[in-house]
């Protein structure tokens, strides 16, 4: 059996599942751990998006993308990850449910 | 020259006023005298009198065609079409006012002297009254409309004061409120009879509203105005005067204004200002004749007034209410005769008017001076005893108020009462209210006269009431002489013919330039008629004063007739209920009305709405500070439900 | 070049082109700006690490490189476009501009963060040099005429910034303002990146002349594929600047922030978001190339959230005590009034020029009002709620005067720069035709007055409650208060050379393409 | 001197806020006697500089006079245009005459931060003179917004009780009203760009754009709309009228003056300059809406005013309804109702002003404005009751005083447009007695009953310098008015020309020309002249 | 363009798929963590069959490598034991309409896509031409160095700030103390 080849724009749908998904668990989980695990996934969802118009279009723009998008995202985890260490350290905890003193 | 003639009474006031204002109300400051201000203010008015008589004696010596002294002072209001000129102007007309106002003024400045030398503050008694002097001057001398509201105003003004002179009472000081605010309401009338003429004539000046209808095509009308404009004009000045010389419905205030200063109820409120209504409808007597609506509203309104007050002033107890409310009365002569055509009688009541009625209010000031501040007359009686002088002054004023010949009253109002039954505008209604009205002016004069100066003094007051001095008592004799020789000016054709001379009706002559003294008279008027009325009216009077005679010589006869008519005396004592009424349909609801616009309208609906915005505002914030729960989760899906809309707008929208 | 491509070998594909490697002297002038910033941020971090004095020399080096910035962009105003770095970069005047102005909010930053720092116990060099790192972010997102250019510029200025937001690591409310900050932000870049990459498929590439150049040309402008990409690249910069209904975090995240921090981000990220979202739009073609469509629908989104953003912020506002929340929600609504001018921008005689103006304005006065915020907070940025400001102009008569000139600035009464702002925006939404938008910002604007007010009604009219302690003063924010004292007055009554340079700057937001050269086309 | 003509205006508007400046810095002393004379030099200089102007002022001409134009924003057409013509030029002599006895009045009124208070006050003479000599819509704008802050401190700091509540209220009723004003201006701005091809916001320039005008809701009926919010707002009319009495009550006694006397004419003037010759179309459809308002404000506002139990709220209401007197005669669109409108507003402020200066004194001296505290004060104040009573009348338009001759001249010109407002607002001439002289009785007549008021001293020869000019200026305006209408009629002339439309669509113009073509015989009689 | 080979697609998207979803919804941190190293490895392999070789590799090593160490790293220092399973603390309406939003934005991103392909004609650098060109790692490179030079070196400042950032973040310069109410906690500089 062999199947169609794939359309782009099946690839394309794929990422935006997934980017989603990344979404969906940004509003629903409390844990910020899993929250910035759910932007890596969005970040990841686009970086395919990317990946997948430059192969359509034979260009080059979009694996250049993101190469600067997995760096960035790096230094953002990085950026990210201390900042919640350093609410861990004030609030002992990382759970967005905790964080709503500022409100109103 | 002219202006001479208000400029001494200002000058006076400003004298007056400035000293009073700046010295001698200082507090600790002395007072001056009266005799020294008095004696300012009365050679001020002395001065405007020998002007005016000057003027007068300049007109005789004129033409009679061309009695007219102009003189412009300054322009006055100037914008667009409107041109109101500082123009003063004395005619045949208006010069008679002038001696009235500055001689009668002059005698009560004098007698003022004497009354108000126990007071405290003449000073500021004398300034007023100049002020009230110059501003009726300028009213009977305004050459156009505006002036002539300048000075009615003015005396509107003076008449405030004066009747709340002593303002620490309360109830004083109400009533010169209330004359102004009443006088206002006629005022307004005014100034829109006013603006009326404007829009019709183009013009505020008499002279040249007069000319409007000498040059008019149809030889009856100017071009285009109508008969109904002359009335609505008409009416509309008409009620301006009901406020001035307090007809019905706006008399009201000057009952009350009794609360002023004897002098001041002689002067303003009997010989001058409360005739100023009737100087307006002489001097537009053209406009009027052509009025009917507005003739027939006049005389009615007068020969209504005229016995309505005369009623009241039956019962009242207090001496100079019965003189205010008989001056209401004789104002309503007035009004009828100007309504029937017969605007020289107007003029003539008015003349003879001002001199008995001065006459009798000075009489009464000085009995109550005598009695020291008592005017109940009541309690009063036998003081002619006391008062010889006094007695016999109020005696020829009595007389001639009630008519009987050959006082002056009896002339002017002989010739109302003949017109209002002859003339084509009269008829027999008219003429009925007039004759039982003297009657009953006849009955309550007497009633007066008896109960004051005849009988035993009722109280201890009376016992020991005192003569004035002579600074009051001369000008009384002046008045005096006035009112019972008064009436020759104006001898009526049928009388002179007796004597077998022409026609020696030197006022209706003399004012004939101004005030055309033809009445239309209804076909089939005979002299006999005219004699007739004439001996039917003398009998009237003389039954009042018999009647009056009989119940008041005992006092036990009138108390049971009170008692067989307690209604209709409850009625008439209190003043027919008018001023109860008043407060209850206007006053009252008007006070209520303006609080609930006040605290329901402006408060509630107009600030409740605009604070409500506000409060909108911040309820719609405090509501939208709902959804700021701190939750980053929130934020996000608020966020992700706006891209959803956004999103589906565009795809949906877009595909 | 050849585009044969069944004989495709190196040299067709020419990746390596020495021209690109080469710069003019007007290239290089233009980067005097980045040099002066680039070279500060690693002097302040040579300087923390080699002297015991880092106290003074890195505030110093930072008001210098500032300063260095702002001045040597003022020299270049007339130099001319400048493409740089394969037109990946184009230093012009809008960009110049929006670089002074970011320079002046680093700038006051700096000044009104010294006396803070000490009070807090945080004086770190970090503190400066990431501002600076911020600054030259937004420097480059303005100057960027590429998306992925633009994405790396606004994550190095978000970056930086979600740092100094947690920078008072030990208060609690300061480091939940920062993971907000980040969590949002993080999510929100991601949907502009998304956006990006469906621009990129759309029209073949992320530079944005050549975007616009592809919907001039109607390859692109009708395309839903490009219309969701444009969407969400407009979400990404709708959530930077904080409209409706994508504000929320904004509030929270300035009120946790220190106070200089706030200033900071109400002005320099604001303005850097609203300046880079123009050059956006103007690259989507936004009134001028889109297909008429799609203009209308997008004009319709703006509108809309415009609208409710105005409202949303100034009602918010009014129920506000905490004077750092109220100014956010002021905030909020300045978005909506600058979402106005993006509105009626293209339209307009006077194009994006009333934005520029308006964040001018609003930087000065706003960084004015901060930097009173600064100076009279209390530990813990406790004590300035709305009663501690009392009786404050008896206090501190200078600090409460110049609240007040903010203030009334803010609300947009002459004859301050608020003023001269609001006039030209709205002026110019006159002038595109948009009566009723501009109808409902005033009247929001009304509404705004009672809220400023009601900060000078405690100020100047009422008796200080207790006689709390005032906190220190600082010469240094003094001079920063008059300053922006000076200027928004400045701006205010003779403004006709700010309106010069804002209507000079109105149609140049992204040049055509083919001009000066062409770039390496991918 | 030669400087001075070409830059007169500037002098004038700008010299008392730099005065002021300089005020500042002079040393507090120890009540301020220092900054409390130098404002009242300022102010006396100030009237003294308007003197000038108006000595060279050329009352035969409806053009500008001493106008300047500069370029401020040329971008957008803005200049700094400045002139005076017959509409402004009394308004601002008015401010001028009467800031020195503001200034004086306040000398011992004041107690706390004196400096601020006649800094405040000079600034804002500043922004009142700024708005009546400019000629660019936009400059107008600014003055008129900038007139705000003195004011609103003014009343925020040193007012009475619910001071604040007042301060708001005023700020943000004026605001609304004004940025919707704004919105049109500028597409009045921009009508121009697409009409003539340049920016301009001068006025005279706004004047000659074409407008569509039929209709109640046409571009002209929602400009003028807009416009006529502003104004009326500030006029006050009913029913937005509901900011002043809280203003008037709350703000300290110069600040009622000023703002009865100065600034409610700014509407008026508003109207005068901006709503009626802009839209010309849309005022002949509006006309009947405006005068009807104005004379529910006349009577209203008497009405309300009556039952106040406190004498400025009194005072205030009589200025809803003493300027309803002003919205009618202008809109009457007649050469006499308009003339009458300006001249109201003079005495408007004279009187008013006057009014809030004796309310101001009786008030430093009992600490209460209940009516019902007072009576009898004529006792203990004779000279005090004089100038009472003189304003009094004035207020009431007794003939012989300002009133009178405003009022007159209002009435006649509305009468001529439409009776029936004529007859409604006459009323407001009798429940205006009502109000005055009832609460003249209540407070200066009948017995002494308050032990408290036994010790009132009488005017100071200071409170009397402040009360003696208005009172002079109150009968001599009544006498002399023509002195006063010489300098304007040409501009009335002027501004008729321009907001009175031609067309039949408005019924009311033609019918003063239709009287005239019916010439009376009588009329050449007026050039009789005096025969002694 | 080069076809897409669906078998290997299909299974690199399948398991990205799932562990994506296993990577939302696990209670454990660190069996997130896990599951999201699987989603990276399955995305560097549809990278690869999209001919993106040096991305695949970087995926792997930047992402797979360094960032899920670094996460691990954190999960395991916080040690932070949610007290049950957080997804169950978000309230159902607000998952279920968390839900809604996310698939109705999924519907009209594949509608969008589905419908609206590209129109363009291909670039230059279609496989074959990077073939010839050395292959696609030497042309990105080579790219980098040129054309794309501004975002290579601002990325280069950007991690300056990170590292900056991060060092601010986790210094030990201030104790965390909370601020007591009497303001006496003066925090030192330790520097």
């Amino acid at each position: 059996m062999s199947l169609p080849p794939v359309e782009p724009w099946v690839v394309l749908a794929f990422s935006a599942a997934i980017f989603f998904v990344g979404l969906f668990g940004l509003l629903v989980r409390r844990n910020l751990l899993i929250i910035l695990m759910s932007i890596e996934l969005m970040l990841n969802a686009v970086n395919l998006t990317y990946v997948t118009f430059s192969h359509q279009l034979s260009s080059m723009a979009g694996q250049m993308s993101v190469f600067f998008i997995i760096t960035v995202a790096a230094a953002e985890s990085a950026v990210g990850l201390g900042l919640v260490i350093a609410l861990y350290r004030t609030l002992k905890t990382v759970d967005t449910d905790e964080i709503t003193l500022l409100k109103d | 020259m002219l202006k001479l003639i208000p400029l001494f009474p200002l000058l006076g006031f400003l004298v007056n006023g400035l000293w009073y204002a700046l010295i001698q109300s200082r507090p600790g400051a002395k007072k001056a005298g009266s005799t020294v201000t008095g004696g300012l203010a009365s050679l001020a008015i002395l001065g405007s009198f020998i002007v005016s008589v000057k003027v007068f004696l300049q007109l005789r010596g004129m033409p009679e065609a061309s009695r007219v002294i102009e003189e412009t002072l300054f322009s006055w209001i100037q914008v667009g079409d409107l041109n109101v000129p500082m123009t003063l102007r004395v005619d045949v007309l208006s010069t008679l006012f002038t001696m009235v106002i500055s001689g009668v003024g002059f005698l009560i400045h004098v007698y003022s002297i004497g009354y108000m030398s126990h007071d405290e503050t003449p000073g500021k008694f004398f300034t007023y009254l100049n002020l009230f002097c110059f501003a009726m001057l300028m009213l009977v001398m305004g050459a156009n409309l505006p002036i002539l509201f300048l000075g009615w105003e003015g005396v509107g003004l003076c008449s405030y004061l004066l009747i709340g002179y002593w303002y620490t009472d309360d109830e004083k000081a109400s009533a010169g409120k209330k004359a102004f605010i009443v006088n206002r309401i006629g005022d307004l009338g005014f100034l829109l009879g006013m603006f009326l003429i404007f829009t019709t004539f183009q013009t505020l000046d008499f002279v040249e509203i007069r000319a409007a209808f000498s040059n008019s095509p149809t030889g009856v009308l100017p071009a285009g105005v109508t008969f109904e404009t002359l009335s609505a004009i008409g009416l509309l000045l008409f009620v301006g005067c009901m406020g001035k010389s307090a007809q019905i419905p706006l008399y009201v205030w000057l009952p009350d204004a009794m609360a002023g200063p004897t002098p001041v109820s002689a002067l303003i409120h009997a010989a001058t200002m409360v005739t100023s209504g009737i100087y307006l409808v002489a001097r537009l007597n053209f406009l009027y004749s052509l009025a009917p609506t507005a003739s027939v509203v006049v005389a009615g309104v007068g020969a209504f007034t005229a016995f309505m007050a005369a009623t009241i002033a039956i019962t009242q107890r207090d001496i100079k209410k019965v003189l205010a409310y008989s001056t209401v009365s004789q104002l309503g002569y007035m009004f009828l005769a100007c309504g029937v055509g017969g605007y020289v009688a107007g003029v003539f009541h008015v003349i003879t008017h001002a001199f008995f009625k001065a006459l009798m209010f000075l009489g009464a000031g000085s009995v109550i001076h005598g009695m020291h501040e008592e005017q109940d007359i009541m309690k009063m009686g036998g003081l002619r005893s006391k008062m010889p002088q006094t007695f016999l002054v109020f005696l020829i004023g009595w007389l001639a108020i009630s008519g009987l010949p050959p006082f002056s009253g009896f002339f002017s109002k002989d010739e109302i009462l003949w017109l209002s039954f002859a003339s084509m505008k009269g008829s027999k209604v008219l003429w009925a209210m007039g004759a039982m009205t003297a009657v009953m002016t006849a009955f309550y004069m007497s009633r007066l006269f008896f109960l004051t100066f005849m009988g035993k003094p009722r109280t201890h007051e009376a016992e020991h009431a005192h003569e004035s001095p002579f600074v009051m008592t001369g000008p009384l004799w002046v008045l005096a002489i006035l009112s019972a020789i008064g009436g020759f000016m104006g001898i009526p054709p049928v009388i002179s013919e007796v004597f077998g001379a022409h026609d020696i009706n030197w006022l209706a002559h003399w004012l004939n330039p101004v005030v055309p003294h033809h009445v239309e008279l209804n076909p089939g008027t005979t002299h006999a008629m005219e004699w007739a009325l004439m001996g039917l009216s003398v009998l009237g009077a003389l039954v009042g004063i018999f009647v009056a005679k009989g119940l008041y010589r005992d006092l036990a006869k009138a108390e049971s007739l009170k008692q067989k008519f307690a209604g209709v005396h409850n009625i008439l004592t209190n003043k027919w209920y008018v001023d109860a009424l008043y407060d209850a349909v206007i006053v009252r609801p008007l006070v209520n009305f303006s609080k609930f616009l006040w605290r329901g309208f402006d408060v509630l609906v107009i600030d409740g709405f605009v604070n409500g915005l506000g409060r909108l505002s911040a309820w719609t914030g405090n509501a939208a500070r709902v959804m700021q729960t701190g939750s980053v989760q929130t934020y996000a899906i608020m966020a992700l439900l706006g891209l959803l809309i956004t999103v589906g707008y565009l795809v949906y929208g877009l595909a | 070049m050849s585009d044969e491509p069944l004989i495709a070998t190196a040299t067709t594909l020419n990746t390596i082109r020495p021209e690109l490697l080469t710069m003019t002297f007007g290239q290089m002038a233009a980067l005097s700006p980045w040099i002066w910033a680039l070279g500060g941020a690693l002097s302040m971090m040579l300087a923390a690490v080699l002297f015991k004095t880092w106290k003074w020399v890195v505030p110093a080096l930072m008001i210098m490189a500032t300063a260095g910035a702002a001045w040597s962009s003022t020299m270049l105003m007339d130099l001319g476009d400048q493409f740089l770095f394969n037109r990946m970069m184009l230093v012009d005047r809008f960009t110049l501009v929006f670089t002074v102005l970011f320079a002046i909010s680093a700038l006051v930053t700096t000044l009104s963060s010294m006396k803070y720092l000490d009070r807090e116990g945080l004086q770190h060099p970090e503190y400066y040099i990431l501002m600076l790192f911020s600054m030259i972010g937004m420097m480059n997102m303005v100057s960027a005429l590429d998306l992925v250019v633009i994405f790396v510029a606004l994550e190095l200025m978000s970056i930086s910034v979600y740092v100094l937001v947690g920078f008072r690591r030990a208060d609690r409310r300061s480091n939940e303002a920062a993971v907000k900050y980040f969590v949002l932000g993080g999510a929100a870049s991601a949907v502009f990146l998304y956006g990006s990459a469906l621009l990129y498929g759309a029209t073949g590439s992320i530079n944005i002349q050549e975007i616009l150049a592809a919907v001039e040309a109607g390859r692109a402008g009708g395309s839903l594929l490009f219309v969701l990409g444009a969407a969400l690249v407009i979400f990404g910069f709708l959530f930077k600047v904080a409209s409706f209904p994508f504000h929320m975090w904004m509030p929270d995240v300035y009120e946790g922030a220190p106070a200089p921090i706030t200033g900071f981000m109400t002005t320099g990220i604001k303005a850097a978001s609203f300046a880079t979202f123009v050059r956006v739009m103007a690259g989507l073609g936004y009134g001028d190339g889109l297909a008429e469509a799609v203009q209308k629908h997008l004009h319709d989104i703006l509108w809309i959230s415009a609208a409710l953003t105005m409202v949303i912020g100034n009602v918010i506002a009014l129920t506000q005590v905490n004077l750092k929340r109220m100014l956010a929600y002021s905030s909020i609504a300045h978005t909506g009034y600058l979402l106005v001018g993006i509105l009626v921008g293209p339209a307009s005689d006077s194009g994006y020029g009333p934005i520029y103006l308006y964040l001018l304005a609003y930087t000065v006065m706003n960084l004015g009002a901060f930097a009173v915020l600064s100076a009279l907070a209390k530990r813990g940025d406790s004590g300035i709620n709305l009663h501690d400001m009392a009786g404050l102009s008896k206090r501190q008569p200078l600090m409460a005067f110049g609240m007040a000139v903010f203030l009334f600035s803010m609300a947009g009464i002459p004859p301050t720069a608020g003023f001269a702002a609001k006039y030209l925006l709205f002026y110019s939404a006159v002038q595109a035709g948009e009566i009723w938008i501009t109808v409902i910002a005033v009247l929001c604007s009304a509404i705004s007055v009672y809220y400023y007010l009601r900060v000078l009604v405690y100020m100047y009219m009422r008796e200080p409650a207790e006689a709390g302690g005032s906190a220190g003063r600082s010469w240094m924010a003094s001079a920063a208060v008059l300053a922006m004292i000076v200027l928004t007055l400045q701006i205010g009554v003779l403004p006709s050379r700010v309106i010069e340079t804002a209507k000079s700057i109105s149609k140049t937001a992204v040049p055509q393409i083919g001009q000066a050269g062409a770039r390496a086309a991918r | 001197m030669a400087w001075l003509d070409t830059r007169l205006l500037t002098v004038l508007t700008f010299f008392p806020l730099a005065w002021g400046v300089v005020g500042l810095m002079l040393p507090s002393g120890k009540d301020g006697k220092a900054v409390k004379a130098w404002s009242l030099v300022g102010t006396l200089l100030t009237f003294w500089i308007s003197w000038i102007l108006l000595g060279k002022f050329n009352g035969g001409t409806a053009d500008f006079q001493f106008t300047e134009n500069l370029p401020w924003i040329p971008g957008l057409g803005i200049n700094y245009n400045l002139g005076v013509d017959g509409l402004s030029i009394w308004l601002i002599m008015l401010t001028t005459f009467l800031m020195p006895i503001v200034v004086l009045g306040a000398f011992t009124a004041v107690e706390e931060r004196v400096k601020e208070f006649f800094f405040l006050l000079l600034a804002l003479e500043t922004g009142m003179l700024g708005a009546f000599v400019t000629l660019d819509a936009f400059l107008f704008y600014v003055f008129w917004e900038f007139m705000l802050i003195p004011m609103y401190f003014l009343i925020g700091i040193w007012g009475g009780k619910d001071r604040i509540y007042a301060a708001m209220k005023f700020f943000i009723y004026t605001m609304v009203g004004s940025l919707l004003m704004l919105v049109a201006l500028f597409y009045l701005m921009h009508q121009h760009q697409l009409q003539f091809g340049s920016y301009s916001a001068a006025i005279t320039d706004l004047y000659k754009l074409k407008l569509a005008g039929d209709g109640w809701f046409s571009v002209q009926g929602l400009l003028f709309l807009a416009f006529a919010l502003a104004f009326a707002i500030k006029v006050p009319l009913f029913p937005l009228h509901t900011w002043l009495p809280d203003a008037h009550v709350q703000a300290p006694t110069a600040g009622s003056v000023v703002l009865a006397g100065v600034l409610l004419k700014m509407g008026g003037y508003g109207f005068l300059r901006f709503a009626f010759p802009l839209f010309p179309q849309a005022v002949a459809q509006y006309q009947m809406v405006f005068m009807a308002l104005g004379a529910i404000a006349i009577v209203y506002g008497a009405w309300v005013a009556m039952v106040q139990p406190d004498i400025k709220k009194l005072v205030a209401y009589s200025s809803v309804s003493h300027m309803g007197y002003v919205v009618i005669g202008l809109f009457s669109l007649n050469t006499v109702g308009v003339t009458g409108s300006i001249y109201q507003m003079l005495n408007h402020g004279i009187s008013t002003g006057a009014l809030f200066l004796l309310v101001g004194m009786i008030y430093e001296r009992r600490h209460t404005r209940e009516i019902s505290d007072f009576g009898g004060i004529t006792k203990v104040m004779p000279l005090f009751a004089v100038a009472f009573l003189i304003v009094t009348l004035s207020s009431v338009a007794l003939p012989g005083t300002n009133g009178f001759i405003g009022e007159f001249l209002i009435l006649l010109g509305t009468w001529k447009t439409s009776q029936w407002t004529a007859v409604v607002a006459g009323t407001g001439v009798i429940f205006g007695a009502v109000y005055m002289l009832w609460m003249f009785q209540r407070v200066m007549f009948g017995p002494l009953k308050n032990p408290e008021n036994e010790k009132l001293k009488d005017l100071s020869l200071r409170e009397a310098l402040v009360l003696l000019p208005l009172l002079v200026m109150a009968v001599w305006m009544g006498i002399k008015p023509n002195l006063f209408f010489n300098k304007m009629d040409a501009s009335v002339a002027a501004f008729l020309e321009r907001s009175v439309v031609k067309s039949a669509a408005n019924d009311q113009a033609p019918s003063a020309p239709s009287q005239k073509a019916a010439p009376v015989p009588g009329a050449s009689a007026k050039s009789k002249t005096s025969k002694i | 363009m080069t076809a897409i080979n669906p078998i290997a697609f299909y299974l690199f998207a399948g398991v990205a798929l799932a562990f994506s979803v296993m990577t939302v919804l696990r209670k454990n941190p660190v069996s997130s963590a896990f599951s999201l190293v699987m989603v990276f490895f399955s995305f560097a392999g549809i990278y690869a069959i999209l001919g993106a070789h040096l991305i695949a590799t970087l995926q792997v090593l930047v992402y797979a490598g360094a960032i899920m160490v670094l996460f691990v790293f954190v999960v395991m220092l916080l040690n932070s034991d949610s007290p049950s399973f957080d997804f169950r603390r978000t309230p159902a309406l607000f998952r279920v309409a968390a839900g809604l939003v996310c698939a109705a934005l999924f519907v009209l991103f594949v509608r969008v896509f589905k419908n609206s392909p590209p129109v363009l004609t291909p670039g230059a650098f279609t496989a074959e031409a990077v073939d010839a060109a050395g292959g696609n790692t030497r042309v990105i490179s080579e790219l980098m160095f040129s054309e794309y030079v501004l975002p290579f070196e601002l990325t280069s400042v950007l991690l300056l700030a990170a590292i900056v950032g991060a060092v601010a973040l986790a210094k030990r310069h201030s104790v965390a103390k909370p601020v007591s109410k009497k303001g006496v906690a003066h925090v030192a500089a330790t520097r």
